[in-house]
């Protein structure tokens, strides 16, 4: 249970996120959406932070905010015209889209707060960096090993694809 | 000692066999072959008439033809008096038929096959009368019809000819229906085939009596189709349509008899049944009486001789159904050589003028005198005048007749003997006497040839004295030789035998007026009655009537259920669901495009509209999808947790 | 373990359409001699089957039974009485006739051509002999594909439509005997598919169950039949396809049909017979009524002989329906007759057709001055078809209705009537074509060939031996019959 | 008082807003961001249980950590094929790449 | 802990960084490349069929006979789409090694998915598979369609995985563990305790469902699957139908059955009505393709259906006939996409009107072309109606009569189009004059061979097969 200070950050935190999350989805001009992108990432690893799990906020920071929007902001150079950026970025589908995503969302929320979750009052683990790595290369390691596999392929891939012949 | 008899058809089987497949080519070697094979059976008829005649207790051999559990059928021969003499008649007309046709159908391309197909009848007609049960003799009867309907339809390049033969096959069949559902009922009832056995049934009454007044009913169905009665009589007229010796022997003497054989050996059934003997009466006296007042009319020589055969085959039906078996069988006998002497010798005639319509004949006695006076004879026997076989015959009809207590069937009766008289005069005047009336033709006459004049001869002496055997002065004449139960000894009757001797005079003399003598002129009568005549030319309009009311209500039946129900309806019932979508915005298309053509495409149609519509949601629009899974999604999601 | 000579005649087929197909493209004279020799021999078999088949006991015989798929409870079950010896027989001996006649009938892809005949007549063999389940259903339907393929590349007309049609219509009601299979199988205890068995065992489930299991076999059976209303694939498939196919669709396919209900439905479904026998009497009479009536509409003389098999096999129908000894063993002998008579009308069909190119009944006329041989023969036959006495046709109507009768009263009485349009159709159809004047247009026809009066002339043969000596056909089937009956009036 | 559902509401907002931007953008990069959107909500599931239910284990924030990784490589890869898209129909715009329909 | 249970997996994995090496120095002929994955693909086969059985890290990976069941059909299709990929990889303008090695690592992650009995291991398995593909997907780069078939694939794939995830976090919040034998236990637990599921259990159900059904192209998350394999490079195609086909079936059953299976009202039933919809839908409109990959891509959606079945029959006989059927569909279906690669290879068309007069071109190529479309239609003795066969027993003995039904009227349906096909090779006749025959190069022709074979001895002789299925399904029995 967070109370006190944190239940104020936790709304401000909320806030930015949503906030963040409507513009990304709502912006006319692309390169704007992928701004409030790596705001909304930086909202999420404050969360993170809230949840005490500063690692993975870490990694967030790192790999998403470094690394993804970057990416995305790099192909978003090469293939969009900037300031032409005048034509419409959604398409017909805004009000159908708006009744789906909002019966899915009233609809989740209320089975998610009728379920009794199986609370735990402990305290959280405190040192996660060196459990994580430790779990990582022991309980944790076969899936470990599939990851890097994984960013192996999508290198391998990436590089395929997007090379110019 | 009498299991021979089976050889009797045998032959003429065999010969046939021998025909079709080995001497076909050669004419004269297959008509000896045929007319061997009957001669034979013939002896052998005779021999087995002989040996009835000393020891009349019927006999029978049999062996099982097929045999399931509940279900045994044997096939034997039944001998008694009744087969013996059917045998003898049988034999006696065919072999005399087998002979004149070799002079009759001199230069026929397809000489050969006439003569396998008279062989293939006499072998029908044969185990028919031999027959001693239900199935077998059905198996012969149709067996009988085939043979018909390939006599009929000789000459089947004339269309008259095959529509014949079609007819008379279909007409008959009507008629086994209702022979075939009487086997059902009465073998269904009693548990055997066999007629003996049957017979025993009866008598001893296992067979419930509604049960077995319709079997009766039914079986009699059969009769009226082959024996050409009301209302199925329509078929034989058209038969002439075969070559003469054909209806000499099919379509007058013996045939066409089978019906009348038919109701005489299943007689216990009918005499158990009196409500089904009146229906067989009442259908005899009727035909009797519209055959002959039909054929008072009509102008081509062999179908008055048709329609006279009707009338005397109602005559005969007429009497047994009135019980008098031995009078029945009787008359079938003695009529069998008359009418087939008439036959023969009308188709001498024909031989000689080329034409059935009597007139254009006229004035042939000088030029074929021995037809002419076989002719006449008879036509005395038929006319029942005394003492040639007819008058026998028909004396005993009329003798039962008039122990029945309605008069009504005396009164046809003796009606039609005039009737009988004045037309068989009529023809003999018109033929043989007065002048003649086509000159051509006239000259061109001759007499036939002796092979055919020498059957005319000896069916001429049978048609005098073969009734003689049943003169009721006779102690052991026909009645204690062929008889039901009891033998018979018929009472001769005087007064009756008197008017019916002076209804068939004044008959004669009428004719007599009208056609030779010319003092009363049929066209002045024709002129004062053109109703009645009309309707007795035209048959009571029978053919037309069923043509209304049967042939057509069924091929526009069969019509409509192949092109309406079958095409249509039946396909259109898969058709329908699936189309209905494209069916709202295009009914003519659909209609086109759908209607005919069958289930397949309904099932196509229906999976195709639904298809077509189900495949717009793949618009190729990458959110489009996204937005299909979350729909679906959603939809789960409540259909799961509502 | 005896000698299989079931699985011979069933697969030596199987074998040849191997060798054919291994043969070299082009050698269409090899590709025929070695179809006749591959038909030829489960000929020769099923006369060693015929004469070493024992009449005077229901059991089956000539058993070869083992394992097969184990766990699925699958067995190779092969077996014969006296229901499948005579289906064998037709089966080897129109297989036969068929690959003697398409010698001159098929001139294109001859090789796929006898290839699709061999592996049809696998099928159809096979359908005769499995006692077991899965393999009576695998036969069932390996059936259907050589037939499709045989109709739609040779046939005639709209082919493929009809061959699709013929497809669709049997394979929908094939998939319904699926499931009621399936439905046997788990609810008898211990879980088999032999049919053997399961005879014994299903009349012990509840009467709904039955009923449905039956209806659903009911399906499968009726379409084959074919029964009204499934009947309508049967005109299409008949006339589009070639000659040799149509004596086998006519002569053996529908025999099928009638085969699974007298093997199957109504043993097995002693509450079904008896719940639906009104029911089926009253379709058979349609069948037997309105398939006599629609022949009398029509003008192609093939697609008159398609629907007389409609009116034909309703009189099967009627007889199974009533369960008794005479009905059955009546329509037995009316599979074997009509497959005869059929066969043999479809294969004169094919002669007239393969000369004139044209089927229409009013095209020809007087024909019998022209082709004495020819026209003799198809009049013989026809008289046959329209149940003349002394050919196999009067025999098994005559038990039919004998035997449905007392089943029956009102029906049977009006099922007679069809005897008579049958008459009506047929004549008409000879009078149009054989009698009358000779149509000079045909001058040019030419007689029945040697080989082709082969073809047909042991099926006269057979049809006239049955009409006159029935009873080793009932010798041979009665002890089975009746034990059918037995099994199917418990 | 924050509690566990504080955090499930904020994804699953979160969540819904990606898949709307999945549903609307008609940006091919934009629908991609939208679909990080998604990850992050489920990671603030992962991370939010991770310390709810079972905070002394760090399987939670295990799964989230490969989910972080899982989803640059999907990214790579994603932008590699918009590259792609671009060289071949001039433009990302995704209503005009449907050469394949129906 | 017996480390040799993960032999093959780490051993694929080695060798298509073998082929990425041998690609690097190798300058010309790089398509040769297949030879070796085939060689590579042929000892990982060995090394399955003789491999240990067991479990390792705690039950997170599974060596048993359900993983070996289903590692043989992922090898198995991996070998035909390789055989059938040397000609199409000679007209790829580039790359050729890399296409093999990421067809090997997305094996890798196949099997891996198979032996999965962890959430996480699962996931991560599940991404090693489709990540590959995706590129895979996008690989004829000159192709627009290729590119577009990347695109939605990606996009798609993406979100269908935030969908899974979503489901999965849920499981994860409301258990605690991600070892689905532990989910499972408490699970129990907590249902014994309150006698209630809760809705959020549910919510992930179907969450997962999404997301699997993604993979498995049930409907209605099949929208990807016509576009996608229209665009594809055609033995990617075959690939996919197959292959990710039937590891998504693995995970689903590793999923549902393993964890899920007492909670089985309530998503059984859910899973009927989306198999009754995959079947009517996918053949409904397949009836209308006039593309053969296209229609093929329907008709696998309609499979898919099928193979549902057994599922809900959510019986040990479910199991191993959804196991055996994916089996023989592999057969069908490859042999089917490898008949329209030759063809096209030939041709350059997928068109199904051009297959017109095949027959007479090519007449071997036409029959086997056939025998793949009767046994997809099931018909006996093939090998696709044994496995329907199977499916529907397993049906009836549950009950589930209805589905059964419904899915023989569908298979009526899918009769025609399937027909179809076969109508144009033998009753059209060819538009050219003189077409010439069409050429099938030695490894398309050892791939038919293959194809064909397992259709007709599987449908005769499934005997081994079933066996193994059986064993595969005993995994889930304990």
């Amino acid at each position: 249970m967070l109370t006190g200070v944190s239940e104020a950050v936790y709304y401000i935190l909320a806030a930015i996120i949503i906030g963040s999350g409507v513009m990304v989805v709502s912006m006319k001009n692309i390169f704007h959406s992928a701004l409030f992108l790596v705001l909304c990432f930086f909202g999420v690893a404050g969360i993170y932070i809230l949840l005490s799990a500063e690692f993975i906020a870490a990694v967030q920071v790192l790999i998403y905010v470094g690394a993804i929007t970057i990416l995305m902001i790099f192909a978003i150079m090469l293939t969009a015209r900037l300031y032409s950026a005048q034509i419409k970025q959604s398409n017909e589908q805004v009000v159908p889209g708006l009744i789906i995503v909002s019966a899915l969302l009233v609809i989740t929320i209320f089975a998610l707060s009728k379920t009794t979750w199986k609370l735990s009052s402990q305290a959280p683990e405190t040192q996660t960096v060196a459990e994580i790595g430790k779990l990582l290369m022991t309980t944790y390691v076969l899936p470990f090993e599939i990851v890097s596999v994984v960013l192996l392929s999508a290198l391998i891939g990436a590089i395929v694809i997007a090379r110019r012949d | 000692m009498l299991s021979f008899a089976w050889i009797i058809p045998l032959l003429p089987l065999l010969a046939f066999i021998t025909i079709v497949f080995f001497t076909r080519r050669n004419q004269k070697l297959s008509s000896l072959i045929s007319i061997g094979a009957i001669c034979l059976s013939w002896i052998f008829s005779v021999i087995v008439i002989a040996s009835v005649l000393k020891n009349p207790v019927p006999s029978e051999f049999e062996f099982t033809w097929l045999n399931l559990m509940g279900f045994q059928v044997k096939m034997g021969i039944l001998i008694d008096s009744l087969t013996a003499i059917m045998l003898f008649v049988v034999c006696t007309v065919s072999s005399l038929v087998h002979i004149y046709s070799v002079g009759y159908m001199q230069g026929d391309p397809r000489f050969s096959r006439f003569f396998s197909f008279l062989s293939l009848f006499s072998f029908s007609m044969l185990g028919l009368v031999l027959a001693n049960n239900f199935v077998e003799i059905f198996v012969f009867w149709e067996l009988v019809g085939l043979t018909s309907y390939l006599l009929i339809g000789f000459w089947f390049e004339k269309k008259t000819a095959s529509d014949a033969g079609k007819k008379a096959f279909i007409t008959t069949r009507t008629g086994d229906l209702g022979f075939i559902v009487g086997i059902l009922i009465l073998t269904t009832a009693a548990g055997t085939f066999n007629f003996r056995e049957m017979f025993h049934a009866v008598e001893t009454g296992q067979i419930p009596f509604g049960i077995l007044t319709l079997g009766a009913i039914f079986l009699f169905a059969g009769a009226v189709g082959k024996s050409a009665q009301f209302p199925l009589h329509v078929w034989l007229p058209d038969a002439m349509e075969g070559p003469t010796p054909v209806s000499a022997l099919i379509h007058a003497a013996t045939m066409v008899a089978a019906g009348v054989y038919l109701v005489a050996r299943t007689m216990t059934i009918y005499l158990a049944a009196p409500n089904a003997a009146l229906v067989v009466a009442s259908i005899g006296c009727i035909t009797a009486f519209m055959a002959a007042s039909i054929g008072l009319v009509q102008n081509d020589i062999k179908r008055v001789l048709a329609y006279s055969t009707i009338s005397q085959l109602g005559y005969m039906i007429m009497v047994l159904g009135l019980g008098g078996y031995t009078a029945g069988t009787f008359h079938l006998y003695t009529h069998a050589f008359f009418k087939a002497l008439l036959f023969l010798g009308a188709g001498s005639v024909i031989h000689a003028t080329q034409t059935n319509d009597i007139w254009e004949m006229g004035g042939l006695y000088p030029k074929m005198k021995i037809t002419a006076i076989t002719f006449i004879i008879a036509s005395l026997s038929i006319a029942g005048i005394f003492p040639l076989s007819g008058f026998w015959s028909k004396d005993e009809i009329l003798t039962v007749a008039s122990h029945y207590p309605n008069p009504i069937f005396l009164i046809v009766g003796i009606l039609v003997a005039g009737m009988t008289a004045f037309y068989m005069f009529r023809l003999c005047f018109v033929t043989f006497f007065g002048k003649p009336r086509d000159q051509h033709k006239f000259e061109h006459a001759h007499e036939s040839p002796k092979v055919m004049t020498v059957p005319l001869m000896i069916l001429a002496f049978l048609s005098v004295f073969a009734g003689w055997v049943g003169i009721p002065w006779l102690q052991h004449g026909y009645g204690s030789f062929v008889f039901h139960q009891e033998p018979h000894h018929a009472e001769p009757n005087y007064i009756l035998m008197i008017v019916s001797t002076l209804v068939a005079l004044s008959g004669i003399y009428l004719a007599y007026a009208m056609y030779y003598k010319k003092s009363i002129s049929p066209e002045k009568l024709k002129a004062k009655f053109p109703f009645p005549y009309k309707v007795l030319y035209n048959k009571y309009y029978f053919d037309e009537l069923y043509q209304i009311i049967i042939i057509n209500p069924i091929m526009k039946l069969s019509g409509f259920l192949f092109n309406r129900v079958d095409v249509g309806v039946v396909d259109r019932l898969v058709n329908g669901a699936g189309n209905f979508t494209v069916f709202l915005s295009d009914v003519k298309e659909w209609f086109d495009s759908h209607i005919v053509d069958g289930a397949v495409n309904g099932i196509a149609s229906l999976a195709r509209g639904t298809g077509s519509g189900l495949r717009r949601i793949q618009t190729g629009q990458l959110q489009n999808y996204a937005f299909v899974i979350f729909f679906g999604l959603v939809l789960i999601i409540l259909f799961k947790l509502s | 373990m005896n000698f299989p000579i079931l699985s011979l005649m069933t697969f030596i087929p199987l074998l040849g359409m191997v060798v054919i197909l291994f043969t070299k493209e082009g050698q269409d004279k090899l590709v025929r001699y070695l179809a006749a020799f591959f038909t030829f021999i489960p000929l020769v078999l099923s006369f060693i089957l015929l004469s070493r088949y024992q009449g005077s006991t229901s059991q089956i015989q000539f058993v070869e039974k083992f394992d097969w798929i184990p766990s699925l409870g699958i067995t190779y079950f092969m077996g014969a009485d006296g229901l499948s010896v005579p289906m064998l027989f037709l089966t080897a001996l129109l297989g036969f006739l068929s690959v003697i006649y398409s010698f001159g009938d098929i001139k294109e892809k001859v090789k796929q051509y006898f290839a699709f005949l061999l592996l049809l007549e696998v099928g159809m063999m096979g359908v005769f002999s499995a006692l077991d389940f899965f393999l009576f259903y695998i036969f069932w339907e390996i059936v259907l594909v050589p037939m499709y393929f045989l109709i739609g590349i040779w046939g005639h007309g709209r082919k493929e439509y009809s061959a699709i049609k013929f497809f669709l219509y049997t394979l929908f009601g094939s998939l319904f005997m699926l499931i009621g299979i399936l439905a046997l199988y788990f609810n008898v205890e211990p879980h088999t598919l032999n049919i053997m068995v399961l005879i014994e065992k299903t009349p012990l489930l509840t009467r709904s169950f039955q009923l449905l299991t039956f209806a659903a076999f009911f399906v499968a059976f009726a379409v084959k039949v074919p029964i009204f209303p499934f009947h309508t694939w049967l005109p299409d498939a008949h006339v589009d396809a070639p000659t040799a196919v149509s004596v086998i669709l006519a002569g053996i396919l529908l025999k099928m049909g009638t085969y699974g209900f007298l093997r199957i439905s109504y043993p097995m479904f002693p509450q079904g017979a008896m719940y639906f026998a009104i029911p089926i009497a009253i379709l058979a009479l349609i069948n037997i009524v309105y398939g006599a009536l629609v022949c009398m509409a029509q003008k192609d003389l093939k697609k008159m002989i398609a629907y007389s098999s409609v009116s034909h096999m309703g009189y099967c129908m009627l007889g199974i329906a009533a369960v008794t000894v005479t009905g059955i063993s009546g329509c037995v002998f009316q599979m074997v007759s009509h497959g005869l008579i059929t066969g043999a009308l479809f294969l004169l069909v094919g002669v007239l057709y393969e000369r004139a190119h044209t089927r229409e009944i009013g095209a020809f006329g007087g024909l019998w001055i022209k082709l004495p041989v020819y026209s003799g023969l198809m009049i013989l036959f026809c008289l046959g078809s329209l149940g003349l006495p002394g050919m196999s046709g009067f025999i098994s109507e005559f038990m039919v209705f004998i035997g449905s009768y007392p089943a029956f009263k009102v029906i049977v009485p009006l099922a007679v009537i069809g005897v008579v349009i049958t008459a009506a159709y047929f004549l008409r159809m000879i009078q149009a074509m054989f009698l009358g004047t000779f149509n000079t247009k045909w001058e040019g026809l030419s007689e029945i060939s040697a080989r082709e009066i082969f073809t047909v002339v042991p099926l006269a043969i057979l049809m006239i031996g049955i009409g006159v000596f029935p009873s080793p056909l009932a010798n041979m089937i009665k002890a089975t019959v009746e034990n059918i009956v037995h099994l199917a009036v418990r | 008082m924050i509690g566990l559902n504080h955090f499930l509401t904020l994804s699953t907002i979160l969540f819904c807003i990606g898949i709307f931007g999945v549903l609307t953008r008609r940006n091919a990069i934009g629908i991609l961001m939208s679909i990080e959107l998604m990850f992050n909500a489920v990671n603030i599931n992962f991370v939010a249980f991770s310390r709810f239910v079972t905070p002394t284990a760090l399987v939670g924030q295990i799964f989230a950590i490969f989910i972080i990784t899982i989803a640059a490589a999907e990214a790579t890869v994603g932008l590699a094929i918009v590259l792609l898209i671009y060289r071949n129909f001039k433009g990302i715009n995704v209503d005009n790449i449907n050469i394949m329909k129906w | 802990m017996n480390y040799q249970l993960l032999l093959p997996e780490t051993f694929l994995f080695l060798w298509a960084i073998l082929i990425f090496v041998v690609d690097f120095f190798r300058k010309e002929k790089k398509y040769n490349l297949a030879y070796l994955a085939l060689l590579g693909l042929i000892i990982t086969i060995i090394l399955v069929v003789i491999s240990q059985k067991g479990d390792l890290f705690g039950g997170m990976f599974h060596g048993d006979s359900f993983a070996t069941f289903f590692n043989l059909i992922f090898l198995i299709t991996g070998f035909l789409t390789i055989l059938s990929s040397v000609e199409y990889t000679k007209k790829l303008s580039s790359y050729p090694g890399e296409y093999f090695g990421l067809i090997l690592l997305s094996m890798v992650g196949m099997m891996f998915l198979a032996s999965a009995g962890e959430l996480l291991t699962l996931y991560v398995s599940l991404e090693l598979t489709t990540i590959p593909l995706f590129v895979l997907a996008a690989y004829r780069k000159d192709d627009f369609k290729s590119s577009e078939a990347g695109l939605k694939y990606l996009i798609l794939g993406g979100m269908s995985s935030a969908l899974l995830l979503f489901g999965i976090s849920l499981i994860f919040g409301l258990t605690g563990t991600t070892f689905l034998k532990e989910i499972k236990t408490v699970l129990i637990v907590k249902y014994l305790a309150t006698g209630e599921i809760g809705p959020a259990l549910i919510l992930s159900f179907i969450f997962m469902i999404a997301g699997l059904g993604f993979k498995l192209a049930l409907v209605p998350f099949h929208m990807w699957v016509p576009d996608v394999y229209e665009g594809a490079p055609t033995p990617i195609t075959a690939f996919l139908s197959v292959a990710s086909k039937a590891a998504g079936i693995a995970a689903f059953l590793r999923i549902f059955f393993r964890a899920f299976l007492i909670f089985q009202v309530d998503w059984v039933l859910l899973i009927a009505v989306l198999a009754s919809l995959a079947m009517i839908i996918g053949n409904i409109i397949a009836l209308l393709q006039t593309n053969i990959k296209r229609m093929l891509a329907y008709s696998s959606i309609a499979q898919i259906g099928y193979i549902m079945i057994g599922v809900v029959s959510a019986s040990a006989t479910g199991v191993s006939s959804v196991a055996f059927y994916t089996f023989v569909y592999m057969f069908a279906n490859m042999g089917a996409f490898i008949t329209a690669i030759t063809f096209s290879n030939s041709t350059g068309s997928d068109e199904i009107k051009d297959y017109a007069g095949l027959s007479r071109r090519s007449p071997a190529l036409a029959a086997m072309m056939a025998v793949f479309m009767l046994s997809l239609v099931g018909i006996p003795p093939l090998a696709g109606f044994m496995g329907k066969y199977y499916l529907f027993s397993s049906a009836i003995e549950q009950g589930y009569i209805w589905l059964v039904v419904v899915a023989i009227l569908t298979s009526v349906i899918s009769l025609y189009y399937y027909l179809g096909v076969v109508r144009q090779m033998y009753f059209q006749n060819s538009i050219d004059e003189n077409p010439q025959a069409i050429t099938v190069s030695p490894a398309l022709r050892t791939a038919l061979i293959i194809s064909v074979i397992g259709v007709l001895l599987f449908g005769i002789f499934p005997h081994i097969f079933l066996n193994l299925a059986n064993q595969a399904a005993m995994v889930f029995l304990y």
